[in-house]
């Protein structure tokens, strides 16, 4: 698809891969970034009864301009003691987890980053990462608050990709496909199609499916909130205990990049329920394309779709972080192991026994 | 001293450009170190809270110092205290900025006859950019204070100043 | 087999977020949980015992003031009604009255910081901002009155600095019908938040008995199920004209004395205040405010302590007279110094966000640890 | 029950201990008793079933400012011997009495017992009268600076005759 197009248009394969691969971080990744952070701030300003930021541009939009310029020019402290070169990989190691995600999600029908069969796969693997780039950087800082939040980021992701895999099963299990646009496409038609309303399942296995999807949707939103180490489930940065977690020794730039992969990482997730759940990048009422007869214009609105879904979601774990206080680390612990994961597995039986019908 | 500050011996259009935008990223956030020592830590607080709104500015509290822009020094140095502030100053990578908060910091304020233990000015340890007085600043006299800095900041200059 | 493990010191500030100022925890760790905390404090000993011993009297009181910035007009009001006592002093009864009203509006002030941070404490940040939002308020009625926002130094010795503005009754009436909404609002959000609960129930439990053996006093006393209010039971100006109750910890979501019914207590105290406040503003007589003000304090030579029931706990003050112009010592029993010296009996085999926890719920005033 | 009721109490119990009542001119009476065994009235008191004093509510050092004052020619002041006081301020949360216990002891040898043992209350506020005013309590748990820097080295602050030091850690004290 994409990649074929820049292969003909450059007339190389390596020129189009590294186009490609850019594609989505400039396109999308980057003005994300920048619009959530101000979003977040607006939001949780508006929640707390103020007015966030309002003297950089309009309204304050260029914020985060600002922010990441200002960011670009400040010393980039390595200290005697950290661990050179671990301390400097540690922050690209977590970008790119987070970003490598974005190759297997299918913005629209046309396109992919990479169309590969195991998308789903590759994406929960490639995330972990992530949690090697969070360990490093407790490491590499030598400092006390930095290695706690590393463990405890570390013990959480860990533990949360369980229930998230059991309910992508429980997936699997009724569309039998691990690629992402496959399974995007099952989903056709209008919203009631969509997973959580129980896919394309008719008649009787249909309503049966319908408050099991809900549960496992609930459940997999949960555990995805832990792994972007969102509030209720910020432990790992817990601005009240460890002063700021794994990221306390970073400066400048080397932050920018962990706060930029904490922020595509919030999209991802939110993605990859929007994949799995709410049917990806399809409209859920027909397309404006079909009925002007215009078909170019059918991908761009997927894309709309697509990205308001996932900011909806994404609104939805700013929300979350305003309103509710923050778990103590077994507590966290307890919620996966004594509530999710025994929910997700039962999940999975009771939905294993429905397709059976 | 940030990147490129004072690495340009001459002036020209270019870097005059270059300085304003340079600038304005960085008086248009300023991210203060999340860090209150008396009195005037509460004001600071009320400042950035619901009714007077930090955040409008772009300031909002960091809790690490490596992440941070300004330190408002915000209540009485104590020598108990100041060599720890001195500490926090140093983490702090450059281009930073120091507000002293009241009297206390300014100069050690009520304190300063018989205050056996109290630091009388921030300015012995630390290099101080703007002085609010008050006792305690109202937060409208703290918000006067960081727009004097970004005053302040708008002014500065990549090119090395001759001597 | 047990694993060896190390033990761990981690130095939670004087620079830390939550360390509510600068207060130094050196914890002793094994793995996340605590094997021991030391106090560190004293980094804001302002002095404020040798000041007392350089000034007079009435200068005192704008050092008083700085001590609990929290509860600033709490402080003046302990502070002047010793010397008075010193003193033999009788005040008119307007005067006691505009300086309960002070007191409680500044209780519900202070106890609202208290609430709002142990709020970002656990991690809510928008409680924090909305007990500031109402807390303004406060403020407002307070500037109107004083002319200061913070430190007031209002209530003088044998009066206050002047009558209450015109408008003050009608607008503290308006604030208490805006007022009891919101701590509805804050007991929405926060308070029977089952996080919340999850985080702060059961966590620092302190008896009864160890809590007197400690001498804390306060609401800190009142939440290990001791009816104790300094208000009542060692009554001081007009406190007992007034019908109030004393909320004491029951142990709702876990047990007694712990950090939600150190939290649950303040939210009661609150509603206790409004109801002082209003009745205050029904009584309160005419007269004038500043007849009794003395023209020089010269206490004769003896020593007297006398306490009053600060937002935090028992606040007392001993002062020591030579029969000049200036105290020959004042000490003052500061409630949070002594609330503070029990967090290492309570921390023991918890976590470290129980830590937080737990010195959130002591609220803690540096200015009045160190003096 | 009454200040007088609980010194005959206490007078019956320990003869020498008790060295008096006083009774000031304005404010509070105080019973005087000796520096080195109050700790045993202490627990005494907190023991005992009719005046079960559980709570200390007070513990507050005091400079007498009474020896021989030895003024230096700059005006800075010294005072030769003289006295440091130390009061107790009791109460009992049962039975509602209070009481003051106050001791005196030389400037040259501030020893006082501790009573942490009997409230674990006294502990901070002994420490700070230590740090403070230089009273030494006997048998503390942990009788170390606790306001001021460990590292001081310039004296009591609070004694009247304290005078500052030029420097602390490079930084200067004085205005």
């Amino acid at each position: 698809m994409i990649f074929d197009f820049f292969t003909k248009l450059t007339g190389s394969e390596i020129s189009a891969s590294i186009i490609s691969a850019l594609l989505p971080l400039f396109l999308f990744v980057l003005p994300f970034a920048l619009i959530a952070v101000l979003l977040e701030r607006k939001v949780s300003a508006h929640i707390q009864d103020r007015l966030g930021p309002m003297r950089v541009g309009y309204h304050g939009i260029l914020q985060t301009l600002a922010d990441i310029l200002k960011l670009i020019q400040k010393e980039d402290i390595i200290a005697d003691s950290n661990d050179k070169p671990l301390f400097n990989i540690a922050p690209v190691l977590v970008f790119a987890g987070s970003y490598a995600v974005f190759a297997a999600i299918p913005f629209t029908s046309s396109y992919i980053g990479s169309n590969i069969n195991l998308g789903l796969f590759y994406i929960i693997g490639i995330s972990g990462i992530v949690v090697i780039g969070i360990l490093m950087a407790g490491w590499a800082s030598n400092n006390k608050y930095t290695l706690l939040g590393a463990m405890r980021s570390a013990a959480q992701l860990i533990s949360y990709e369980i229930p998230t895999l059991m309910i992508v099963v429980t997936i699997l299990m009724i569309t039998g496909t691990l690629n992402l646009n496959e399974l995007t496409e099952m989903q056709s038609g209008f919203f009631w199609n969509w997973m959580i309303f129980g896919g394309q399942a008719t008649g009787i296995a249909k309503i049966l499916l319908i408050p099991f999807m809900i549960v496992g949707f609930v459940v997999i939103y949960i555990s995805t909130l832990a792994e972007v180490n969102r509030t209720p489930f910020d432990i790992s940065e817990a601005e009240s205990e460890l002063v700021s977690g794994y990221h306390t020794e970073y400066s400048g730039m080397k932050f920018a990049i962990f706060f930029l992969a904490e922020y595509a990482n919030m999209f991802a997730v939110s993605a990859i329920v929007v994949v799995l759940f709410f049917g990806g990048y399809l409209s859920p009422i027909g397309y404006l394309g079909n009925t002007l007869g215009l078909p170019w214009l059918i991908p761009v609105e997927q894309l709309l779709w697509f990205t308001f879904k996932g900011v909806a979601f994404v609104l939805v774990q700013m929300w979350l972080r305003w309103t509710l206080p923050r778990l103590r680390v077994d507590q966290l612990m307890a919620i996966c192991w004594k509530y999710l994961i025994p929910i997700a597995f039962v999940n999975l039986l009771i939905v294993g026994l429905i397709t059976l019908i | 001293m940030g990147l490129l500050d004072k690495q340009f011996a001459d002036n020209n259009i270019i870097i005059t450009k270059v300085d304003d935008l340079l600038n304005w990223a960085r008086l248009s956030s300023l991210w203060q170190i999340g860090f209150g020592l008396a009195c005037c830590a509460i004001e600071m607080m009320a400042t950035s809270a619901s009714h007077y709104d930090f955040d409008r500015f772009g300031v909002i509290p960091r809790p690490s110092p490596r992440q941070s822009d300004v330190i408002i020094v915000s209540g009485t140095v104590t020598l108990k205290m100041a060599i720890r502030i001195k500490r926090l100053y140093e983490q702090m990578p450059d281009p930073k900025y120091v507000i002293s908060m009241g009297s206390c910091s300014n100069c050690g304020g009520p304190y300063w006859e018989h205050g056996y233990h109290v630091l009388k000015g921030v300015d012995r340890i630390i290099p101080v950019d703007v002085y609010v007085p008050g006792c305690p600043p109202r937060p409208e006299a703290l918000l006067e204070g960081l727009m004097k800095l970004q005053e302040k900041i708008r002014h500065e200059s990549l090119v090395k100043k001759s001597a | 087999m047990a694993l060896k493990t190390e033990e761990m010191t981690l130095n939670l500030g004087p620079q830390h977020p939550s360390t509510h100022g600068v207060l130094r925890l050196e914890l002793k760790l094994d793995g996340e949980f605590i094997v021991d905390v030391i106090p560190h404090i004293g980094y804001l000993h302002r002095c404020f015992e040798k000041h007392a011993e350089a000034m007079t009297y009435p200068q005192i009181i704008p050092y008083t003031d700085r001590m609990d910035y929290l509860a600033s007009m709490y402080n003046e009001f302990g502070y002047v009604v010793t010397v008075e006592k010193l003193l033999g002093l009788e005040v008119p009864e307007r005067v006691e009255y505009i300086r309960v009203i002070m007191g409680e509006l500044q209780r519900i002030a202070s106890h609202l910081v208290a609430l709002g941070t142990y709020g970002a404490d656990i991690g809510a940040i928008t409680p924090f901002l909305f007990c500031f939002r109402d807390r303004e308020k406060i403020l407002s009625l307070f500037e109107m009155t004083s002319g200061a926002r913070l430190l007031y130094n209002y209530i003088w010795i044998g009066g206050v600095a002047r009558d209450l503005p015109p408008d003050f009754l009608r607008l503290t009436k308006e604030f208490i019908v805006y007022f009891r909404p919101k701590i509805k609002e804050l007991n929405d959000l926060l308070t029977f938040n089952k996080i919340f609960i999850e985080r702060t129930a059961n966590i620092g439990i302190l008896p009864k008995d160890v809590a007197v053996n400690y001498g804390i006093t306060g609401p800190m006393l009142r939440a290990s199920g001791m009816k104790w209010d300094l208000r009542k039971d060692d009554t001081y100006s007009v406190y007992n004209k007034f019908d109030f109750d004393i909320p004491v910890g029951e142990g709702r979501m876990g047990t007694v004395g712990d950090c939600w019914d150190r939290y649950f207590v303040r939210i009661l105290e609150m509603e206790q205040s409004l109801k002082i406040i209003e009745q205050a503003i029904n009584q309160i007589p005419d007269g004038d405010v500043t007849s009794a003000i003395p023209k020089r304090v010269k206490p004769p030579v003896g020593q007297v302590y006398v306490r009053v029931e600060n937002p935090r706990g028992e606040l007392g003050y001993f002062i020591v007279s030579d029969g000049t112009l200036n105290p020959k010592r004042i000490k003052v029993r500061a409630p949070s110094f002594v609330n503070l010296a029990v967090i290492s009996k309570l921390c023991n085999g918890h976590m470290i966000a129980d830590v937080i926890a737990i010195l959130g719920s002591i609220d803690i005033v540096l200015g009045e640890v160190d003096r | 029950m009454t200040e007088k009721e609980i010194f005959e109490i206490l007078k019956e119990k320990f003869c020498e201990t008790i060295i008096e009542f006083v009774e000031a001119e304005a404010g509070e009476n105080y019973i005087k008793v000796n520096p080195l065994e109050i700790d045993k009235v202490c627990s005494f008191l907190f023991i005992d079933n009719i005046l079960q004093f559980d709570s200390l509510m007070n513990l507050s050092a005091v400079d007498d400012a009474n020896g021989e004052k030895k003024t230096e020619e700059d005006g800075s002041f010294e005072y030769i011997g003289g006295t440091l006081s130390v009061f107790y301020h009791l109460e009992s949360t049962d039975k509602r009495h209070k009481i003051t216990l106050g001791t005196t002891v030389e400037k040259d040898k501030p020893d006082v017992v501790s009573v942490t043992d009997v409230w674990e209350h006294a502990n901070w506020h002994e420490r700070e009268a230590f740090d403070l005013l230089g009273i030494n309590f006997l048998n503390h748990p942990d009788l170390r600076r606790i306001l001021m820097p460990y590292d001081w080295d310039a004296g009591y602050p609070l004694r009247k005759d304290y005078k500052d030091p030029d420097y602390y850690q490079g930084m200067k004290v004085p205005y």
